[in-house]
C-alpha cells in the first residue's frame, strides 16, 4: 500500500482539473468527483496507517519513495518523493477524513451557490496539496504545498469574492503568510547552503553532527518563521480570524482542521533541527504560549460565531507550539489530532447554525437547542471537549501537553496553559450560553439542516469523543509509542495536573453559566467598569490597526516616496540630458546668420586659428 | 637680390588684400574683385615658384594659364548671377541676401 | 592609344554633356522632355562602361590616374547623377526652360568630379574642381524664377571661389615645397625633405578648401542655405556626389601625396570630425524644412567620413568608399522622396508630411529607410558603413571618437524619427490626395531603396572591392 | 643685371601692392574697378620679370582687358543710388582686417623661414613653345577640361543673365 | 540535420510579411490569417527544435555556415544552445500569442502586422546568431518598428514613449556596438585573422583592463535592454504606451534580449570582467527588484503595474547572472523565460480589458471577475506566476537564482555586505510582489458587481488563444521543471567552465 501513497494526494490533483474543466456545469458530479477523489484517498489513508502497523515502519524506519524532480548535477537535487512515517499516516488519516466529511457537508451548505462546483475544485485542490505537503520527504517539496495550501486558503477565503471583506480578507491571509514563508524559504536555504541537500534523511543524519550551531539556530529560528505564519502564531496571527470570511466548511477544513495544523506538522517534521537548539526551542515554546494565552482572551469580547472560534482555533494551535517547544513533540500532534476533529465539529455546526440563520452575531441568536437538535448536541460535545473535560478527546490531549509542560520544569507556561484552559471553557460556554440556550431573538428562526450536513457532525461527535482514547493511560499510551521523537516515551499520568485542568475548566463553565446562561447585567458592568481593557480585547489589541498604520503609512508612503523619485528625479535626469541636447541645437542653429562674408569670415577664422594652433611646426620649432 | 621669398611675401600680401576686400566689401561686385586679387597672388606664387625652383619647366605657369580660364569664367558666372539679383532685387549687396539662415 | 582608352569614361561623358547641349537648342520646346530621358540613358549606358572598366589601371598623360578607386568613385557619381537625372524629369518639366542646358550641367559636372577623382596632379586636380564648382553654381541657380535659388547660386559662386582661392594658394605651396605638381612626386619629395613650414601651411590652406567642399564644420556653413536654395534634384546631386568627389580627392592629396605628415594632419582631421558630427547633428534637430534638415544631416555625414581619414588605414580608406557609396543612394533616397512629395504637393515643411504614410506608402517607406539607412540602423546598407567606419577609427585607438560618433548618430535617430512620426504618426489632412509618383521616379527609388537593402545584408562585393582598391595607397 | 631686376621688382610690387589697397578701400566702386586694371598690370610687368613674357600676355588679355571690361559692365548695369559711396564696408570689416593680417603675417613666417632648392638655370627656350607643348602633352586633360569649363561658364553666364521665364 | 530549421523560424515571418505586403489593405481578416499561420510555423518549428534538442550532447545544435563578409570574417552562422534553445520557444510563443491577441486590431491593420514581423524577425535573429556581427545586426532591426509600432498604435503619450525607448535602447546599444568592435580588433590581433565567431572569440585570452573596460560597455549597453536601474524608465513608459502585442513582445521577450546578450557576449566573453562588476550588478539588481517592486505598488494603471513589475522581476535576472554560478545562471534563464510567458500574459489580458474597457485604470475597475472570469482566472494565474507560486514556471526559475545566490559565498564592501544579505533583500521582493499583485487582482477583479462595466464581453474564441497557450506553458515547465532545467544546464555548463577558469579576482567593491 505505501508504494502507492503517492496516489492519494494525486486523486484529488486529477479531481481538480475534471471539475474545471469537464463537469463545471454540472454540479452533482462535480461534487461527485470531488467526494470520490477524497474518498479514496481516504481508503488509501486507512490502508497506509495499516501497513504502517503491521510492517512495523517506525519513525526511525521510515518508507521513501522519490523519483528526481529537478536536477543540476552535483549542485542540486531535487526529488518528488514521498516518506511514510507514523506522523505521516496520522496527519494522511485525519486530512482524508476531515476532508471527507467536510465535503459531503458541503453537499448540503454550498446548496444553492452559484461557484458550486468551482467550490468543490478548490477543495480538491486544497486536499491534493495538503496531502503533498505531509507526505513530502523534502523541505522543497514541502515548501512546494506549503504555498499550493496557501493558494487554496487564499481563493477559498475569498471565494464570495463579491464581498469586499472577503477578497480584502483573502489578501491578507496570503501576504501575511508570505512574509512567513520568506522566512522559511530563507531558513532552509541555509541548510541547503550548510548541508547541500532537502532531504530530511540526509538532513537528520547531518545535523547533529553540526558543529557550528550558531548558525543552525538562525537557520532553525527562521523556519520557525513558517508556522508562525501558517498556524497564526503571534504576531503573523492576524490574517486567521479575518479567514472566516470565507465559507463555513472552508474554516473548518482549511483554518481549523488541517491547513493551519501544517504549521505544526512542519515543527514535528523538523523536529531534529530544533530538538538540539535549546534556545529556539525555548522561542517556539513561549511564541505558542503567548499566542494561546493572548487569542483566548481576545475571544472572549468577541460576538461573532466565527471568530470566536477563529480565536479559539488560534489558542490552541499556541498550545501545540508551545508543546513542540517543551519538546513534546508527541503531545503537539496527539492535540493537533484531537483539535482537529473537534475543532471540525465545532465549525461545522457554526456552519449548520449559520446556515439556518444566515447570521453570525451570537448576541442576535438565542435558543437555538429548540429547532436544532443534532446541531446543539454536537456542538455542545465538541465544546465541552475543547474545554477539557474528561472522558472527551481534548481533555487527554490537552492534559498531555500541560503535564509534559510541568514535567519539564517549564512552571511558568503551566500555569499560563491552565489560565488558558480555564478561558476556553469561559469563552465556549459563553456562546454556547448566548446562541443555543436562553430566548429566541425576534425574526430568526432555526431548522435543523439536511442529513449531508448532520451526519458529518455526528460522526465528528464520536470522533470527539473517541480519539482520545489512543492516548490516554488507560490504553497504554498508545499514541506515543506510534508518534514521538527519539526515544517513545509519554508523560507519567499527573493526576494533581489533571485535577486541576478539570477544575479550571469546570470553573470556566460555571463563570459562563454566571454571566450568560441566565439574564444578568454582569457582563455589561464590568464591560463598562473596565472599558479601555474591554475595548483593548474588542479591538483584538489593536494590533490590526498598527499593521494597517504601517502598511499605509510606511510601506505606502515609502512607495510613493519612490514612485516620485523615479518619475521626477531619475527621469527628470534623462530627460534633462535630451533637453539640454534639443536646446543646444536650437542655439547652435543661430550661428548660420545667412550672410555669406560671415561664413567666410568663419572659414578664414578657422584657418587662421588652425594655422596658429600648428603654430610650432609652422615657426619652424617642430618640424625642422 | 630679389629673392623667392620677396616674391612670396609679396603674393602672400596681395592675397590678404584681396581677401580683406572679399570678407569686408558689402558690394558683390567688390567681393569678386577682391577674389580676383587673391588668384592672381596665386599666380604669382606659382609663376615665382616655376622660376626660381624649376626653371627649365613650365608647370606653374601652366598652372597659371589655367587658374586665369577659371577666373574668368568665375567672374562671368559670378557677375551673371549679379545680374540676376539685381534685376530682382535691385540689391547688389551681398548682406542683404539673407532670406536662408538657421 | 592604349591610353586614351583608359579615359573612355570621360571621353563619353564629355561627349554626352556637350551632345545635350546641342539637343537642347535643337529640339523643339515642346519634346525637350525627352533629352531628360536621353541624359538617363546615357549615363545608364557609361556607367555600364565604368563598371566594366572596373580592373582597369595606368596613368595617362603623366598625371591622371585610372584605378579602381577612381573608377569605384566614377561609379558613385554616375549612379548620383543618374538618380538625380531621373528625379528632375518632372521638376524641370515644370520650371519649363533651359533643359538641354540643365542636363547638359548635370553631366559635366560628373565630367567634374570624375576628373576631380582621377587626377594624380595637383592642375588637373584643380581644374576639375573647378568644373564641378562651376556647374553646381549654375545648377543651383536654376530656378531663374526663384529669388531663393538665385540667393543660393551667388552664395555658392562666392565662397566657392573664396575656398578655391586658399585651396589653390595651398597648392601653390606644395607645389613650391614639393618641387612638383605630380602627387607621386610630391610625395616623394615630402618622404625625403620632411616637413616644412611651407608645406605645413599649404596642408592646412588645403585641408580648408576640401573642407569646405566635403561641408566639414567650420567650412560647412555654404551648405544649409544652398541646399534650401537649389531645386531640389540639385541639392542632391550636390550633397552626395560633390561630397563623394571631394572625398575622393581628400584622400587622393592626403594619403598620396602627404602620407608622412599624417600625425599633423590627422589631428587636424579630429578636430573637425568632431565639430562635423556634433554641430550637425545638433542643429538639424530644430529644422523644419526637409531639405535643410537633410543638409544638416549630411554635414553630420561628412562628421562620420571623416573619421575614416582620421584612421589613416585601409580599412579607413575602405570604410570612406563603402560609405560614400551608401550615402549616395541613402541621401538620393531621401531627396527623391522629398522630391516626389514637393512635385505633388509643393512644399518643403516637415510637417506638411503629415500622414505621408497613408498618402504614399511607396514615398513614405522610401523615406524612412532611407533616413533610417543615414542613422546607420540595420538592415540597411548605413549600418555596414558606420560599423567600418567605427572599427577603422577604434582599430586606431580613437575609442571616444567612436562612442561619439554613435552616440550622435543616436541624436540624428531622434530628427529623422521626426520625420517618420510625421508620415506615419500623423493623419493626412482632410482634403488630401494620394500622391502621385511618375514611373521613373518610382523605379528609381525602389530601386535605390533595394540597393540600400541589399549592401545592408549582403555587403560583401562591395567590401572586398573597397578594401582592394584602398589596399594600393597603403603600397610604397 | 640684378639691380635693375630688383628695381623694377620693387617699384612693380609698390604698384601692385598700392593698387590692390585701392581696389579695397576706395568708396567709389569704379574708382576701385580701374584700380584693379592697374594691379593687373602690375602682375603682368611681374611675370615678365620672372621670365614669363606669354603668361604676361594672357594676363594683360585676360584680366586687364576682358575680366576688368566685364566687371564695369556689372558695375554700370547695377548702378543704383550715390555713386560716390558704392563701395562701403560691411560690419565685419574689423575683424575681416585681423584675420588677413594674421594670415598675412603666418604665410609671410612660413614662406620667410624656408629654405628653398632655389636652382639657376636657362629658361626652356620658348617660352610660348614650352607651354604649347606642355598643353598639347602632359596637361592635354586639364587643357581639354579646361575648354570645357570655358564653355559652361559661357553657357551659365549666358542663361543666369538672361533670366528665366520671364524672357521667353 | 540538414534542414535549416533555425533560418525557417527566423525566416517565416519574413515570409509571412511578403504576403502581406501583397495581400489588399482591406483584407484584414487575410493579413491576420497570414500572420498567425506564419508565426503559426515559426512555433511549430520551434517547438520540433525543442524537442530534437539534445539535451546530453548540449552545446550548440543545428548548425549552420554561410560565409558572409570573408575579410571581416563575418559569416552567417546560426546555431542554438541550451540557453537559446528556450529563448527561441519563448518568442516563437510570444508572437503566436501576440497575433490572437492583436485580433482586434482595426486600424491600419496591414501595416501593423508588417512592422510586427519584422519586429519578430529581428529577435529571433537575435537568439539564433553565433555570429556577433549578426547578433548586433538583428538586434537593432527590433528597434525602429518597435518605434512605429507604439507611435501609431499605441495609447498614452504615445510618441514621447516610443521615442523615449527608442533612444534609450539606441544609446545602449550604441555601447554594446563599441565593445563589439573593441572585441573584435582585439581578437583579430591576438588570433591573427579575423572572425566574429563567439565560440572563437570566446577562447581569446583578454587583458584585464580590456575586460573591465569592455564588459562594463557590455552592461551599459545590454543593461539599458534588460532594464537594469536607473536606466529602466523607458520601459514602464514604452510598455504602457505599446500596443498589446507589442507590449507583450517588449516585456516578454525584448527585456530578455538584454539579459541574453549580457550573458552571451558579456559573460562568456569576458568572465574576469563579469566577476569584477558582478557587485554593483548585485546592488542595482537589489534597486531593481525592491525598488521597481515598491513603486509597483502605488501605480494606478494597469500596465504600469506590470511595466514596474517587469523592471522588478528582471532584477532578479540580473541577480542571476551576478551570482555566476551554475544554479544562480540557470535560474536567470529560466526567469527570462518565465517572465516572458508571465508577462505576456499579462498584457494579453490588459489589452483585452483595455480594448473593451478603453480605461486601465484600477480605481475605475472592480469586481470585473462577475463580468469576464476567465480573464480574471487567466489575471490570477498570471499574478500567482509574477509571485512565484510553485507549480508555475516562476517558482522554480526563482528558486534557482536565490538559491544559486544565496549560496554564493562573498562578502563585498570590506565585509558590510554579502551576495547572501542581497539574496535575502531580493528575497524580500517576494512579498511585495505578492502584496501588489494580489492588491491589483482584488482591485480590478473582486469586489461588487458594477454595472458600469456589464456591456464589457468575457474573453471568447480567438481571444482565448493567448491565455490558453500562455497558462500551459507556465504550468507545463511549473510542473516538470526538468524539461527546461536540463536543457539550460547543458547550456550553462560551458558558461560555468569558462567562469571559473577565469582569474579570481575581486570585484569593483
Amino acid at each position: 500500500m505505501t508504494s502507492y501513497a503517492w496516489l492519494i494526494p494525486v486523486l484529488p490533483a486529477i479531481a481538480f482539473p475534471i471539475i474545471v474543466f469537464i463537469t463545471r456545469k454540472v454540479r452533482f458530479l462535480s461534487a461527485l468527483v470531488a467526494i470520490a477523489a477524497i474518498a479514496a484517498s481516504f481508503v488509501m489513508a486507512v490502508g497506509v496507517l495499516q501497513e504502517v502497523f503491521l510492517l512495523g515502519i517506525t519513525m526511525e524506519h521510515p518508507v521513501e519513495y522519490a523519483v528526481p524532480w529537478l536536477q543540476i548535477p552535483g549542485l542540486l537535487k531535487i526529488e518528488a518523493g514521498i516518506l511514510i512515517d507514523p506522523l505521516t499516516a496520522v496527519m494522511l488519516l485525519v486530512v482524508t477524513l476531515v476532508a471527507l466529511l467536510v465535503e459531503i457537508y458541503s453537499v448540503g451548505y454550498m446548496h444553492g451557490d452559484p461557484g458550486f462546483s468551482s467550490f468543490f475544485s478548490y477543495l480538491s485542490l486544497f486536499s491534493a496539496s495538503m496531502l503533498g505537503l505531509v507526505l513530502a520527504n523534502n523541505y522543497f517539496m514541502i515548501f512546494f504545498f506549503w504555498e499550493l495550501v496557501g493558494l487554496c486558503s487564499y481563493l477559498l477565503i475569498g471565494f464570495y469574492y463579491h464581498k469586499p471583506e472577503a477578497a480584502r480578507a483573502g489578501l491578507k491571509a496570503f501576504v501575511t503568510n508570505r512574509v512567513a514563508d520568506f522566512g522559511f524559504m530563507l531558513g532552509f536555504f541555509f541548510l541547503f547552503a550548510m548541508f547541500g541537500t532537502f532531504n530530511f534523511r540526509e538532513l537528520a543524519e547531518a545535523i547533529p553532527g553540526y558543529q557550528n550551531t550558531a548558525f543552525l539556530a538562525l537557520a532553525a529560528a527562521l523556519v520557525f518563521i513558517g508556522p508562525i505564519g501558517k498556524s497564526a502564531q503571534f504576531p503573523l496571527h492576524v490574517w486567521l480570524p479575518d479567514a472566516m470570511e470565507g465559507p463555513t466548511p472552508v474554516s473548518a477544513l482549511i483554518h481549523a482542521a488541517t491547513m493551519v495544523a501544517a504549521g505544526v506538522y512542519l515543527l514535528a517534521r523538523a523536529f531534529v533541527l530544533f530538538a538540539s537548539l535549546p534556545d529556539v526551542m525555548l522561542l517556539v515554546a513561549y511564541v505558542g504560549g503567548f499566542t494561546a494565552l493572548f487569542s483566548a482572551t481576545i475571544a472572549v469580547a468577541q460576538r461573532d460565531i466565527k471568530r470566536i472560534l477563529a480565536y479559539s482555533t488560534m489558542s490552541q494551535l499556541g498550545y501545540m507550539v508551545m508543546a513542540m517547544g517543551v519538546g513534546s513533540m508527541t503531545a503537539g500532534m496527539f492535540h493537533l489530532m484531537t483539535h482537529a476533529f473537534f475543532k471540525a465539529l465545532l465549525f461545522l455546526g457554526a456552519g449548520s447554525v449559520i446556515h439556518a440563520l444566515e447570521e453570525q452575531d451570537i448576541f442576535r441568536m438565542g435558543g437555538l437547542y429548540k429547532d436544532m437538535k443534532v446541531t446543539t448536541t454536537t456542538f455542545v460535545i465538541a465544546a465541552l471537549a475543547l474545554a477539557g473535560l474528561p472522558p472527551l478527546a481534548g481533555f487527554w490531549s490537552k492534559d498531555e501537553i500541560l503535564a509534559a509542560t510541568f514535567d519539564h520544569g517549564f512552571t511558568g507556561l503551566y500555569i499560563l496553559g491552565t489560565l488558558v484552559a480555564f478561558l476556553t471553557a469561559f469563552y465556549m460556554f459563553r456562546l454556547i450560553f448566548v446562541a443555543f440556550f436562553g430566548k429566541r431573538r425576534a425574526g430568526l428562526h432555526g431548522h435543523e439542516s439536511p442529513l449531508t450536513m448532520t451526519v458529518p457532525l455526528l460522526i465528528l461527535a464520536v470522533l470527539s469523543v473517541v480519539s482520545g482514547f489512543v492516548g490516554t493511560p488507560f490504553t497504554e499510551h498508545g499514541f506515543s509509542t506510534f508518534v514521538y521523537y527519539g526515544e517513545p516515551h509519554h508523560v507519567e499520568p499527573n493526576y494533581a495536573v489533571m485535577l486541576i485542568s478539570v477544575l479550571v475548566a469546570l470553573a470556566g463553565i460555571g463563570l459562563a453559566w454566571l454571566f450568560y446562561g441566565r439574564p444578568s447585567d454582569v457582563p455589561e458592568r464590568i464591560a463598562n467598569r473596565y472599558r479601555s481593557l474591554y475595548n483593548l480585547l474588542v479591538n483584538k489589541y489593536y494590533i490590526d490597526e498598527i499593521y494597517l498604520w504601517l502598511f499605509r503609512r510606511v510601506v505606502l508612503g515609502l512607495s510613493e516616496a519612490f514612485n516620485w523619485h523615479d518619475r521626477h528625479v531619475v527621469d527628470g535626469i534623462f530627460d534633462g540630458v535630451g533637453d539640454m541636447t534639443r536646446i543646444s541645437g536650437r542655439k547652435l542653429r543661430l550661428l548660420q546668420t545667412g550672410n555669406l562674408q560671415t561664413y567666410a569670415l568663419v572659414i578664414f577664422t578657422a584657418v587662421v586659428i588652425i594655422a596658429l594652433w600648428m603654430a610650432a611646426p609652422v615657426f619652424g620649432g617642430v618640424v625642422q | 637680390m630679389i629673392t623667392l621669398n620677396h616674391y612670396l611675401a609679396l603674393g602672400g600680401l596681395l592675397f590678404c588684400i584681396g581677401l580683406f576686400g572679399a570678407l569686408a566689401k558689402k558690394n558683390a561686385v567688390a567681393v569678386l574683385m577682391g577674389i580676383e586679387l587673391m588668384l592672381n597672388a596665386v599666380n604669382i606664387n606659382l609663376v615665382a615658384f616655376n622660376h626660381f625652383l624649376e626653371p627649365a619647366r613650365v608647370t606653374g605657369q601652366v598652372f597659371a594659364i589655367f587658374v586665369i580660364v577659371v577666373a574668368a569664367a568665375e567672374v562671368a558666372v559670378g557677375l551673371a548671377l549679379v545680374l540676376n539679383i539685381y534685376r530682382r532685387r535691385l540689391e547688389s549687396n551681398v548682406d542683404d541676401l539673407d532670406w536662408m539662415k538657421w | 592609344m592604349a591610353s586614351l582608352q583608359l579615359l573612355t569614361v570621360e571621353i563619353l561623358t564629355a561627349a554626352l554633356g556637350l551632345g545635350l547641349l546641342a539637343l537642347g537648342l535643337l529640339v523643339p520646346q515642346k519634346d525637350r522632355r525627352g533629352i531628360g530621358y536621353v541624359a538617363a540613358a546615357g549615363l545608364a549606358g557609361i556607367m555600364g562602361v565604368a563598371l566594366s572598366m572596373r580592373d582597369a589601371s595606368g596613368v595617362v598623360l603623366q598625371g591622371y590616374v585610372i584605378d579602381p578607386f577612381g573608377t569605384y568613385f566614377k561609379v558613385l557619381f554616375l549612379a548620383a547623377a543618374l538618380l538625380a537625372a531621373v528625379c528632375s524629369f518632372e521638376y524641370v518639366e515644370k520650371m519649363g526652360f533651359n533643359q538641354g542646358e540643365y542636363y547638359a550641367l548635370l553631366v559635366l559636372a560628373t565630367l567634374g568630379m570624375m576628373i576631380l577623382a582621377s587626377s594624380g596632379e595637383l592642375i588637373s586636380l584643380y581644374l576639375g574642381l573647378e568644373l564641378m564648382t562651376i556647374a553646381f553654381c549654375i545648377l543651383a541657380a536654376y530656378r531663374l524664377d526663384d529669388a531663393k535659388s538665385a540667393e543660393a547660386g551667388i552664395k555658392y559662386v562666392l565662397l566657392g571661389a573664396m575656398s578655391s582661392a586658399i585651396l589653390l594658394y595651398g597648392l601653390s605651396l606644395v607645389y613650391g615645397a614639393g618641387g612638383s605638381t605630380v602627387i607621386k612626386e610630391i610625395a616623394r619629395a615630402v618622404a625625403a625633405g620632411g616637413a616644412s613650414p611651407a608645406l605645413i601651411l599649404g596642408t592646412i590652406f588645403i585641408l580648408a578648401g576640401f573642407a569646405f567642399k566635403v561641408t566639414a564644420v567650420p567650412f560647412h556653413m555654404w551648405s544649409p542655405d544652398v541646399y534650401e536654395g537649389a531645386p531640389t534634384p540639385v541639392t542632391a546631386f550636390l550633397s552626395v556626389a560633390s561630397k563623394a568627389a571631394g572625398f575622393a580627392a581628400l584622400v587622393r592629396v592626403f594619403f598620396g601625396a602627404l602620407p608622412d605628415l599624417h600625425n599633423f594632419w590627422v589631428q587636424l582631421f579630429i578636430a573637425l570630425a568632431v565639430l562635423t558630427m556634433v554641430l550637425g547633428n545638433l542643429v538639424a534637430i530644430p529644422q523644419t524644412n526637409i531639405k535643410r534638415l537633410l543638409a544638416y544631416s549630411s554635414i553630420s555625414q561628412a562628421g562620420y567620413l571623416l573619421l575614416g581619414v582620421v584612421s589613416f588605414s585601409v580599412l579607413g580608406i575602405g570604410a570612406i568608399m563603402y560609405y560614400a557609396m551608401l550615402y549616395v543612394f541613402g541621401n538620393m533616397g531621401a531627396f527623391m522622396a522629398a522630391t516626389a512629395f514637393s512635385n505633388a504637393d509643393g512644399s518643403d515643411e516637415i510637417r506638411d508630411y503629415a500622414g505621408l504614410a497613408r498618402r504614399s506608402p511607396l514615398v513614405a517607406a522610401v523615406m524612412l529607410f532611407s533616413l533610417l539607412s543615414l542613422a546607420g540602423i540595420p538592415p540597411m546598407a548605413g549600418f555596414v558603413g558606420k560599423l567600418y567606419l567605427f572599427m577603422a577609427i577604434i582599430s586606431r585607438g580613437y575609442i571616444w571618437l567612436a562612442i561619439l560618433g554613435i552616440l550622435m548618430s543616436m541624436v540624428s535617430v531622434y530628427y529623422y524619427l521626426q520625420v517618420a512620426k510625421a508620415m506615419y504618426l500623423g493623419n493626412p489632412p482632410e482634403e488630401s490626395q494620394p500622391v502621385r509618383v511618375t514611373p521613373g521616379l518610382q523605379i528609381a527609388m525602389i530601386v535605390s531603396l533595394l540597393i540600400l537593402f541589399i549592401l545592408g545584408i549582403y555587403p560583401t562585393p562591395l567590401t572586398n572591392y573597397a578594401m582592394n582598391s584602398a589596399v594600393a595607397f597603403f603600397m610604397p | 643685371m640684378p639691380d635693375t631686376t630688383a628695381l623694377f621688382f620693387w617699384l612693380l610690387a609698390a604698384i601692385v601692392i598700392a593698387s590692390a589697397l585701392a581696389v579695397v578701400l576706395l568708396k567709389n566702386i569704379v574708382h576701385s574697378a580701374l584700380f584693379l586694371v592697374l594691379t593687373f598690370a602690375g602682375v603682368a610687368g611681374l611675370y615678365i620679370l620672372l621670365s614669363a613674357e606669354f603668361l604676361a600676355a594672357v594676363q594683360i588679355l585676360v584680366y586687364a582687358g576682358a575680366i576688368a571690361v566685364l566687371i564695369v559692365f556689372a558695375i554700370m548695369l547695377t548702378r543704383r543710388g550715390d555713386i560716390r559711396a558704392s563701395n562701403l564696408f560691411n560690419v565685419n570689416y574689423l575683424a575681416a582686417a585681423v584675420v588677413s593680417l594674421v594670415l598675412f603675417v603666418i604665410a609671410a613666417l612660413a614662406t620667410g623661414r624656408m629654405t628653398w632648392m632655389t636652382t639657376t638655370g636657362p629658361g626652356p627656350g620658348s617660352n610660348v613653345g614650352a607651354i604649347a607643348e606642355a598643353f598639347l602633352g602632359p596637361y592635354a586633360v586639364p587643357f581639354e577640361v579646361a575648354a570645357i569649363l570655358l564653355l559652361v561658364g559661357m553657357v551659365g553666364a549666358i542663361l543666369l543673365a538672361r533670366g528665366g521665364k520671364q524672357d521667353q | 540535420m540538414n534542414f535549416p530549421i533555425l533560418t525557417a523560424i527566423m525566416l517565416a515571418p519574413v515570409v509571412g510579411l511578403l504576403f502581406i505586403l501583397l495581400i489588399p489593405e482591406r483584407e484584414e481578416l487575410t493579413i491576420k490569417i497570414t500572420a498567425a499561420v506564419a508565426t503559426f510555423v515559426s512555433l511549430v518549428l520551434a517547438i520540433v527544435a525543442y524537442v530534437l534538442y539534445d539535451n546530453g550532447r548540449g552545446g550548440l545544435q543545428f548548425l549552420q555556415d554561410v560565409s558572409w563578409v570573408p575579410s571581416f570574417g563575418i559569416n552567417y552562422s546560426v546555431g542554438v544552445d541550451g540557453m537559446s534553445m528556450p529563448m527561441v520557444l519563448l518568442t516563437a510563443i510570444v508572437i503566436f500569442t501576440g497575433v490572437f491577441a492583436s485580433w482586434d486590431m482595426t486600424k491600419r491593420v496591414k501595416e501593423f502586422f508588417i512592422f510586427l514581423l519584422m519586429l519578430v524577425t529581428g529577435v529571433f535573429g537575435v537568439f539564433i546568431s553565433r555570429d556577433l556581427f549578426f547578433f548586433y545586426l538583428f538586434f537593432e532591426v527590433a528597434v525602429i518598428p518597435m518605434y512605429l509600432l507604439i507611435g501609431i498604435w499605441g495609447s498614452t503619450r504615445k510618441e514621447y514613449a516610443a521615442m523615449k525607448l527608442t533612444l534609450y535602447l539606441l544609446v545602449g546599444s550604441a555601447f554594446a556596438l563599441i565593445g563589439i568592435i573593441a572585441t573584435f580588433l582585439y581578437a583579430a590581433q591576438q588570433l591573427g585573422h579575423a572572425t566574429f565567431d563567439i565560440q572563437t572569440l570566446a577562447a581569446v585570452k583578454y587583458d584585464l583592463g580590456f575586460q573591465k573596460f569592455v564588459f562594463f560597455l557590455m552592461l551599459i549597453g545590454f543593461g539599458v535592454l534588460v532594464p537594469i536601474w536607473p536606466l529602466h524608465l523607458w520601459s514602464p513608459d514604452g510598455h504602457v504606451a505599446a500596443p498589446t502585442a507589442v507590449s507583450m513582445l517588449h516585456a516578454g521577450v525584448l527585456m530578455k534580449l538584454g539579459a541574453y546578450g549580457l550573458i552571451r557576449v558579456g559573460v562568456f566573453l569576458f568572465p574576469e570582467g563579469a566577476k569584477y562588476w558582478a557587485p554593483l550588478i548585485a546592488v542595482l539588481c537589489i534597486v531593481n527588484v525592491v525598488y521597481g517592486a515598491m513603486i509597483a505598488m502605488v501605480q494606478k494603471d494597469l500596465k504600469f503595474v506590470i511595466g514596474y513589475s517587469s523592471v522588478s522581476h528582471m532584477g532578479y535576472v540580473l541577480l542571476g547572472i551576478a551570482a555566476l554560478n551554475t544554479l544562480s545562471l540557470n535560474g536567470a534563464v529560466a526567469q527570462m523565460f518565465a517572465h516572458g510567458i508571465m508577462t505576456a500574459l499579462f498584457f494579453a489580458l490588459v489589452g483585452n480589458v483595455y480594448h473593451k474597457a478603453h480605461t486601465r485604470e484600477i480605481a475605475r475597475f472592480g469586481g470585473l471577475a462577475h463580468q469576464m472570469p476567465r480573464v480574471a482566472a487567466g489575471f490570477l494565474i498570471g499574478g500567482l506566476a509574477s509571485l512565484g507560486l510553485p507549480g508555475l514556471n516562476n517558482f522554480v526559475a526563482e528558486f534557482l537564482i536565490f538559491i544559486g545566490s544565496f549560496t554564493r559565498d562573498q562578502s563585498l564592501l570590506g565585509g558590510l555586505l554579502s551576495y547572501r544579505i542581497l539574496s535575502i533583500l531580493a528575497i524580500s521582493g517576494i512579498v511585495i510582489t505578492a502584496t501588489y499583485v494580489l492588491r491589483v487582482v482584488k482591485n480590478t477583479f473582486f469586489g461588487p458587481r458594477k454595472p458600469e462595466w456589464d456591456h464589457l464581453e468575457d474573453a471568447r474564441g480567438v481571444e482565448m488563444v493567448p491565455i490558453v497557450v500562455l497558462v500551459a506553458t507556465l504550468i507545463l515547465f511549473g510542473l516538470l521543471p526538468s524539461l527546461q532545467i536540463d536543457m539550460i544546464n547543458s547550456g550553462v555548463a560551458p558558461l560555468v567552465a569558462k567562469i571559473e577558469a577565469a582569474k579570481a579576482i575581486g570585484g569593483i567593491f
